[in-house]
């Protein structure tokens, strides 16, 4: 039997794999370089996504595959909506690659050689080649392939902390990462092993899914074989149940890794979900019941979550497992509407989330600050810029104008389920929205608070603590010593607002915000604003 | 022979798979459990396989993948529980991963209000 | 005139929205704008945005883009006898409230101790408690945001663009109050801003839970083409269920009893400008949706749930009335009676006659008024007094403030419904409708009602004439505090004449709306 | 025996009332103006009520010369409309803002001025100059006098409104309207705390009345479909609805409400701590006699309505009998003259109850006329002298008309005339209750008759009780110096001109000749109002009202004999008391209740006031503590729910696969089992 493989289709996916290679193999040639990895990795990402567009531009319904069969089924088909979540996933790693370009790119205390950044770097690359390939997958082995190809190595970069004070706990987060993710392998094997058994084949092929589903006990063991595999997905996803890692890898992992885990990942999941939503689509009577209990149980146990957590991570955890049951929410209705509404909720959201965290991580990189309510509090009067942008996303997240694109992505998706008449699972949705909106509004009250209790916070500025002095000073002399670009949320959790005001307030004069954090968070506010002036081409 | 014989091996080595997976605090034995697990659905697989009329043989190559996948994994497994030896001085699963979030002072105006 | 026809619809959109964008970018980025500067600006848009609702209630004008295409959303803007009234009421509304007295937050705070007797400076933009430059810019583009997502909600003629809408005030509206609210209690502020975003954003999200089904029924998001259908292709069981489903997500805007809750809190904490715009524009949006959402695309439901919901709202007019003879603070007393005043618009809605529907557009439009003029004179008076207790012994407004006096007996007479003020027509007619329902209403529940509404506007008299007695008479001249003068005059004679107006010649208002209603009643009989 | 019944020719004949031909008039042609008499009448007082307060703060005599001009001007434009009605012949209908656009509802909003309601406009405008003028010199020194003159004109404007409207919507405003007013001018002077709670009373008590006003006319428009008169009336008439006796009961106690019948009587003796002209103009001409004018332009439905008729009448037959004798308890002149006022308007509505078929209300008219001079006679003497003695209590007011003698001949033809001695005007229109009463009764009129029958019978001699009472009162002598000392005579000047300012109260303390205590524009109000309580009888011999009764001559020599009796009586009594005060005689316990007015107003607390506030309290705290303790548990509720979870769930990754495979299993039930 012969495949007809056409690569032009897979550069996608080739790009950033070419790089991970390449870096490797630069290694060897010039063991001394760094930031010749940094741009290799840039490279490959910029060039990956150079290559979507031809898919972008297709339009809907039809798809350029790669490794079609004979038989006219491809292996690789990549759709517009395929296109569009490619290039997310792309657009998202490299955000986090210019965040943690400093990171990876100096010397760590004790390695001579280039070793950690090359294998960063690869880790990274073949990670996001992972995550490229898994929404065009349109069969099994490609589908296990590329999930496990976009989570593995991200257990390596989790558990490749370079500090000493926080390595102890990013090896825990890896291993409860990891253990999740060996488990639910091991379903999805399960779960393949039955849908072969069920359909005869391997491919994810909307026919042959219906003709088995016609039979009882086919569509019994289909049926079983689709909620195995979902709940394969579901880890990746985060959703109840399979969430338990999140909060603890989340917290543990290095700053840049959780956003690649809270942006680029999802993008992953939620594409191996539309594929096997889009497989199951033709059956006709096969409401997946289940996808609307996951969701609802999903966005109800986040927020409740999120409303307790003071540590902004922890937050984002929990609203992250919430989202991913709004992300869920559309495919309840097995319909080509619905996954183009999820796929457009996932482009918002991933928007938001990455703008979050790179305001999270500018904000705790600076000397004295922190990742907790506390640190973030007046952080409207202290920097405006960055507090107007994390207000965007939260506003985006919560669902609330004037951040309309995130309104109109929880209409898009609500819109299907509507369609279908599910209409407890709309109730328990809207009122999951208020109870975001509380989750979110305690950030965002914190960001526009006095400072001070009654006085103008600006009054104490004569008056910063000697304390924080120093730290400017201490900054002044290595802006990018270990300590200054250390998030030490633990120390500041107690420290009151007033100290962080006043720190923060002598920090500005002397730390500026690095210009690439400056132009990330333009760009993707620009983004929002652009959606939500013109939401055109996202759903 | 009848497809019920390898079919009810897979049924079994997944449920010893699963007790491995549930009650093992040992992390290496929990690896052990997921791979009866891995091998249960190769096991399915080829026997599916081998009872299906299928060009393109499915079953075998998925197995394939799927225990070259499970190499992979244990690779990384090994890897990271030894990290976490070296830190820890024991791979115990059940133990405490990382101290609780701070919690929040109940706020003083029946809605969640920023602590000050 | 064409040119102006083409300009002023983009111009009463834009205006505010841009300059409340630009003024919140001008106080994040570089040197913030000072408070004049800020405010002149404000004004300006204001005044233009009033000017261009004149224009546009005139002539009509209309536009319509393409907004999401794969929704099928259109930006369709324009006007009928429905929403011009509201329209001119926004323009209104945006002067006063641009205009009114900034009162720094923290200065209630500081004049609420006890024994301070020497008035304060009204407006203290000069001296050393000037709130920052960029909170005061934030404050005005708040304002002009607020003002700009209330336009768009009474021009939009599609469902999911009035959602967006409806939705824009919230955030602004919550700054208000959370950033530049009453600070004598921090928790009372963070909570009942907290209450407000909660509560109307609850409310929004139900009504786009109705909003999705009409739509999944219809097959189109276009207001006009709902009332054209006039749930002709709904059964009547999801009318009813629909209908329901809206009415909680707009009563808990409008307010209607028991979703009134967060009202009083609100209205306790909130700036001046703040209450002026929630009680006379955002309330409105409220009721203006029950119209739009509820009367006119699905009939048979509002007739199915109408008994339960006058009754509700007739319950909202005597516990208001009742809550008001008791109330110790000022401005909540206000507010309680807002909600009585809108019971009878929501009675008058329930009724669904055409006389139910032009007293309930009239009504609020009163009430708006009313209320502005109640809000501005209420801040000034907290203000002076360094907060708004009833309790403790206040100089005789008679005595000691004539012309403030004069306001508080014209606005409490309003509030009375007084004849020859703006209030009468809005409850009379209310009246009248429920003596006299729509079809398919039970005619003895609704005479019920009207007994017990005429009762609860007799409580109105009550509560009316406590306040008199309580700040207007008596022989007390201390502590002294300022007659009301300058811009803040102007504001208060400008609402009073507008009210006298309206209570001395009603025609011209109820023209303006009669086709509208006259059109909304005619589909009746599509439905079967 | 039966020859001196011979000699007197008894029994004696109806004797029917002469009407005796007007002098024909000039024949004027009607120019067909833009604006009719009606319209310039209530477009003038509403704004000079308004441009009363805004024109001059310093002074207040622009003030006072807008609202004498106004209420002139008012005045002339009623006599044109009597004259322009009487050409036309009978009706002018005129258009107000109306018509509005109320959807189903048609609301033409006009003006009717029927020879009825022209007549009773005249005599509005005539007592709203008088009042006006008086008030000039009565709140000299008062720094509101703008704010009560502009009230006063805003009140004539609601009361003019109420008279000639042709619409129930109109009448609506100027009843609602005129309630407020009178909060206004009962509590104008608001230091007075006692003044505030009258003033919050009358306003309450009426407004809670209104109730039944307001909707008994909503039924009846809706009835018709629109709020005009004529409609309502034809459709109502059309054939006999049973509702009709509901609505019309609901107006009647709403009627009842505003003027001062029982059980809504109380609010108006307390209405005294008003200024005193503004107790002439509530109290004779206008508020309290809303009612009557109303039910006459409703009268065909009040003739048609049985059971309203029936309630009409037995309320204010107990109100009329009940207010004489509280008046002749009354301590204080100023109450007397209250009670006296809610008997005699009790007198009017009773006239409307019997009135036998085809005839028309104009008797009623006739009494509200006659009261209208002579009480406000009364009323502003009262004030005058109450200026002049210092109060109006018995004790301050003895032998007033001895020491100042100007007061005499006011007050003497004022209490006359309420009492109803020949010739004045007060006996003409209460011997035509009295013989209206009988002639409805010999018509059939049913029950209501008698019961009306018998009450005016029995006002009548007590009415004659309380002004012979108040008279010996006023009138003691020998002159008994008070402990004033009295002023030398050179400080006594004459005050003539309507724009100084005179000191009043300081010129006239124990000054013995009054004649300089008032400025002569006032006391010629004060005379005019007397001329027409003396001589107002013959407009019963005018075409201006035409009256089908024929008086019974015996009933009419019983009536004055029972006058007689009653004010011998009282006389008797009153010797030997110092004061010469009849009711001194009284057990101090009736005085007590009497001046009390038998505690009703206890009786409004305990039955509406205090449950209400009660009701209001639970309502605060149901709010506070259910409602809101709902909104507020929900908040908690989250709250929780988020603690117990944060507490439940995992930190280790062992448990996090339990999760995991227990989720497996929980979905493969959900999707295998469940579809």
């Amino acid at each position: 039997m012969t495949l007809e493989l056409n690569v032009s289709a897979l550069w996608p996916v080739l790009a950033p794999a070419l790089a991970a290679l390449t870096v490797l193999v630069l290694d060897v040639v010039l063991p001394r370089a760094r930031t010749a990895h940094l741009w290799l990795a840039a490279a490959g990402l910029v060039g990956g996504g150079v290559a979507t567009v031809p898919a972008l531009t297709q339009g809907t319904g039809d798809s350029t595959g790669a490794f079609c069969l004979p038989s006219g089924h491809c292996l690789y088909a990549a759709s517009s909506l395929t296109g569009g979540l490619q290039l997310l996933a792309l657009g998202s790693a490299l955000v986090v690659l210019v965040l943690t370009w400093s990171d990876w790119g100096r010397a760590g205390p004790g390695d001579r050689t280039s070793a950690p950044t090359t294998v960063l770097v690869a880790l990274f690359l073949a990670a996001t080649a992972g995550v490229a390939a898994v929404p065009a997958a349109r069969d099994l082995g490609t589908l296990l392939v590329g999930l496990e190809l976009a989570t593995l190595p991200v257990v390596g970069l989790v558990a490749l902390e370079r500090r000493e004070r926080r390595h102890a706990g990013a090896v825990a987060g890896a291993v409860a990462l990891l253990t999740t993710s060996l488990v639910s392998f091991a379903l999805l094997a399960l779960g393949a092993a039955l849908w072969v058994a069920a359909t005869g084949s391997a491919l994810l092929d909307p026919a042959a899914a219906a003709a088995a589903a016609a039979v009882p006990e086919q569509g019994a063991l289909l049926l079983l074989a689709a909620v195995l595999v979902l709940a394969g997905l579901g880890f990746k996803l985060s959703t109840v149940p399979f969430h338990a890692w999140t909060p603890l890898t989340y917290g543990t992992a290095p700053l840049p890794v959780t956003t690649y885990l809270a942006g680029t990942s999802k993008v992953a999941a939620l594409g191996g979900m539309i594929v096997l939503v889009q497989t199951l689509a033709g059956t006709s009577g096969f409401a997946l019941l289940a996808v609307a209990v996951l969701a609802a149980l999903t966005m109800t146990l986040g927020n409740a979550m999120a409303l307790r957590q003071v540590d902004l991570v922890h937050l984002l955890a929990w609203s992250a497992v919430a989202q991913a049951g709004w992300l869920m929410l559309p495919l309840a209705s097995l319909s080509s509407r619905a996954v183009q509404a999820a796929g457009g909720y996932l482009a918002v959201y991933v928007v938001a989330t990455v703008l979050a965290f790179v305001v999270v991580i500018a904000v705790a990189r600076r000397p004295g600050g922190g990742a907790t309510l506390a640190d973030h509090r007046a952080l409207a009067r202290r920097q405006p810029l960055a507090a107007a942008a994390l207000g965007l996303a939260l506003l985006t997240l919560a669902g609330l104008p004037p951040a309309i694109v995130g309104l109109v992505a929880k209409v898009v998706v609500l819109r299907p389920v509507a369609a279908d008449g599910t209409w407890w699972l709309i109730i328990v949705a809207t009122l999951n929205i208020a109870l975001g909106i509380a989750v979110y509004v305690r950030w965002l009250s914190a960001l526009i608070a006095r400072s001070g209790e009654d006085t103008g916070w600006e009054r104490e500025v004569p008056v910063a603590s000697p304390a924080a002095e120093e730290d400017a000073e201490a900054t002044t002399a290595l802006p990018t010593s270990a300590d200054a670009t250390e998030p030490a949320p633990d120390d500041t959790a107690q420290a009151t607002s007033a100290e962080v005001g006043a720190t923060a307030v002598a920090g500005q004069s002397a730390y500026a915000m690095p210009w690439t954090h400056r132009v990330l968070i333009l760009a993707l506010s620009a983004l929002l604003v652009a959606g939500s002036i013109a939401p055109v081409g996202i759903f | 022979m009848s497809p019920a014989l390898p079919l009810l091996l897979a049924a079994f080595l997944a449920g010893i798979g699963t007790y491995g997976v549930l009650a093992r605090r040992h992390a290496v034995l929990m690896l052990i459990g997921i791979e009866l697990l891995l091998a249960a659905a190769g096991l399915i697989l080829v026997t599916v396989g081998q009872f299906s009329p299928d060009p393109h043989a499915s079953g075998a190559v998925l197995t394939l993948f799927v225990i070259t996948i499970a190499a992979a994994e244990i690779v990384v497994a090994l890897a990271v529980i030894m990290a976490m030896f070296r830190t820890r001085g024991e791979v115990d699963l059940t133990g405490e991963a990382q101290p609780a979030a701070p919690e929040e002072q109940p706020a003083n105006s029946g809605a969640g209000t920023v602590t000050r | 005139m064409s040119v102006i026809d083409a300009l002023a619809l983009p111009v009463l959109v834009l205006t505010p929205l841009l300059v409340g964008v630009w003024l919140l970018v001008a106080d994040r980025v570089g040197t913030p704008p000072r408070p004049g500067t800020s405010r002149s600006l404000a004004v300006a848009a204001a005044v233009l945005v009033a000017a261009s609702a004149v224009v546009v209630v005139w002539r009509r004008p209309e536009i319509d883009l393409l907004w999401i295409e794969s929704l099928g959303v259109r930006l369709d803007l324009g006007v009928d006898g429905l929403s011009a009234p509201f329209l001119l009421l926004t323009g209104l509304m945006a002067v006063v409230a641009t205009l009114v007295p900034y009162h720094h937050p923290l200065s209630d705070a500081r004049l609420g101790e006890p024994g301070r007797h020497e008035p304060t400076v009204a407006l203290p933009v000069v001296g050393t408690d000037v709130p920052r430059p960029r909170a005061l810019a934030t404050y005005y583009a708040c304002l002009l945001v607020v003002v700009a997502g209330s336009l768009l909600t009474f021009l939009t003629r599609d469902a999911v663009v009035f959602f967006v809408a409806f939705e824009l005030v919230l955030i602004p509206m919550w700054v208000l109050v959370a950033r530049h609210g009453d600070a004598t209690s921090a928790a009372d502020r963070d909570g009942a801003a907290l209450r407000f975003l909660l509560f109307t954003a609850t409310g929004s999200m139900l009504m786009l839970v109705g909003i999705l089904a009409l739509w999944g029924a219809t097959g189109t998001t276009d207001l006009s083409r709902w009332a054209e259908l006039a749930g002709s292709s709904l059964a009547s069981g999801t009318q009813v269920v629909v209908a329901v489903i809206l009415l909680i997500g707009l009563g808990i805007k409008v307010p209607v009893w028991p979703l009134h809750t967060w009202l009083p809190w609100v209205h306790a904490t909130a700036p001046t400008a703040g209450s002026v715009l929630l009680a006379a524009v955002l309330l409105k949006m409220g009721a203006y949706g029950m119209i739009r959402l509820v009367a006119a695309p699905l009939p048979e439901g509002l007739a199915t749930v109408a008994p339960v919901l006058a009754g509700l709202a007739v319950t909202g007019i005597l516990w208001a009335g009742l809550a008001c003879l008791v109330e110790q603070d000022l401005k909540r007393l206000i507010a309680w009676a807002s909600i009585g005043h809108l019971g009878f618009v929501v009675l008058a809605i329930a009724a669904g006659s055409e006389t139910g529907l032009q007293a309930a557009i009239y009504g609020n439009m009163a009430h708006g008024l009313i209320s502005a003029l109640l809000f501005v004179l209420v801040g000034n008076l907290k203000h002076q007094w360094g907060g708004a207790d009833l309790g403790s012994p206040r100089a005789a407004l008679r005595e000691v403030s004539p012309r403030l006096g004069f306001v508080l007996v014209l606005g409490m007479a309003a509030a009375m419904g007084l004849p020859g003020l703006a209030g009468f027509w809005g409850e009379w007619g209310a009246l009248y409708a429920a003596w006299e329902p729509g079809p398919g209403r039970t005619l003895w529940w609704f005479r019920g009602f009207a007994i017990a509404a005429a009762l609860g506007a007799v409580l109105a008299a009550a509560y009316a004439v406590r306040v008199l007695r309580e700040v207007w008479a008596g022989d007390r001249r201390s502590p002294a505090i300022r007659d009301t003068r300058g811009v803040e005059l102007g504001l208060l004679s400008l609402l009073g004449v507008g009210i006298l107006a309206l209570g001395v010649y009603p025609g011209p208002l109820l023209d303006l709306t009669a086709p509208a209603t006259e059109a909304i009643i005619a589909t009746l009989g599509v439905g079967r | 025996m039966n020859d001196l019944l011979d000699l007197i020719g008894w029994p004696w004949p109806d004797w029917d009332l002469p009407s005796l031909p007007l002098p024909d008039l000039p024949d004027i042609p009607l120019p067909d103006l833009p604006v009719t008499a009606a319209q310039v009448m209530i477009l003038l007082t509403a704004t000079a009520g308004i441009l009363g307060l805004a024109v001059g703060r310093r002074s207040s005599r622009p003030a006072a010369w807008v609202a004498v001009l106004s209420s002139g001007l008012v005045l002339l434009a009623a006599v044109w409309q009597l004259y322009a009605v009487y050409e036309l012949g009978g009706q002018q209908v005129s258009g107000t803002v109306g018509p509005l656009a109320l959807g189903e509802l048609e609301a033409p909003l006009e003006l009717s001025a029927t020879r009825l309601s022209a007549l009773v406009a005249a005599v509005v405008s005539l007592v709203a100059l008088v009042v006006q003028v008086f008030a000039r010199w009565y709140l000299w020194f008062d720094p509101r006098y703008r704010q009560f003159s502009a009230t006063v004109s805003l009140f004539t404007a609601a009361m003019l409104l109420v008279v000639l409207s042709g619409d129930v919507l109109l009448t609506l405003i100027g009843w609602e309207v005129m309630g407020w007013c009178s909060f206004l001018l009962i509590g104008h002077l608001s230091v007075k705390d006692s003044a505030n709670r009258a003033a919050v009373k009358a306003l309450l008590v009426t407004r809670l009345a209104d109730v039944g006003f307001v909707i008994g006319l909503i039924w009846l428009a809706a009835g018709a479909g629109s709020t005009s008169v004529e409609a309502i009336i034809e459709h109502w008439t059309g054939d006999s609805y049973a509702a009709l006796g509901v609505a019309m009961c609901l107006v009647v106690v709403g009627v009842a409400g505003k003027s001062a019948q029982l059980p809504f009587q109380d609010w108006l003796p307390d209405a005294m701590e008003g200024p005193t002209p503004a107790s002439a103009l509530i109290h004779a001409a206008t508020m309290v006699a809303a009612g009557t004018v109303v039910l006459a332009q409703l009268f065909p439905l009040l003739q048609a309505a049985g059971p309203a008729r029936l309630l009409l009448a037995v309320l204010v037959s107990v109100t009329v009998v009940l207010a004489a004798l509280l008046a002749f308890a009354q301590p204080d002149l100023k109450r007397l003259l209250a009670w006296s006022t809610v008997s005699q308007v009790g007198l009017m509505l009773a006239a409307l109850t019997v009135v036998p078929g085809g005839t028309g209300p104009d008797v009623a008219i006739m009494h509200l006329l006659s009261h209208a001079w002579f009480k406000a006679l009364l009323f502003l003497t009262v004030g005058w002298m109450g200026v002049l003695t210092g109060g109006t209590v018995v004790r301050y007011v003895a032998s007033a008309t001895k020491r100042y003698r100007s007061l005499r001949r006011p007050m003497g033809l004022g209490l006359l005339a309420l009492a109803g001695v020949p010739p004045m005007v007060g006996f003409v229109s209460k011997e035509l209750v009295l013989a209206q009463a009988e002639h409805g009764v010999q018509d059939g009129v049913g029950p209501a008759g008698t019961i009306v029958l018998a009450a005016v019978g029995a006002s009548v001699p007590l009415t004659a009780a309380y002004c012979m009472r108040a008279w010996l009162i006023l009138d003691r002598g020998p002159i008994q110096r008070l402990q004033r000392t009295p002023r030398r005579a050179q400080e006594h000047q004459i005050i003539d001109d309507f724009f100084d300012e005179p000191e009043v109260l300081e010129e006239a303390i124990g000054i013995e000749e009054a004649e300089s205590a008032i400025s002569s524009s006032a006391r010629t109000a004060v005379a005019l109002l007397g001329f027409c309580s003396v001589v107002g009888g013959i407009l019963v011999f005018t075409p201006q009202l035409d009256l089908h009764v024929s008086i019974n001559l015996q009933l009419l020599v019983a009536a004055l004999l029972l006058m007689a009796l009653a004010a011998l009586a009282v006389w008797v009594v009153s010797r030997g008391v110092g004061s010469r005060d009849a009711a001194a005689r009284l057990p101090i316990r009736v005085s007590l209740a009497a001046e009390r007015g038998l505690g009703f107003d206890a009786l409004y607390r305990a039955v509406v006031a205090r449950p209400v506030v009660a009701l209001a309290h639970g309502v605060q705290w149901l709010d506070r503590e259910v409602l809101d303790g709902y909104v507020r548990g929900a908040g908690h509720a989250a709250r929780l729910l988020g603690g117990a979870l944060e507490h439940t769930h995992p930190r280790r990754p062992a448990p996090g696969l339990v999760l995991v495979l227990a989720g497996v299993l929980v979905l493969a039930v959900i999707g295998v089992v469940l579809t």
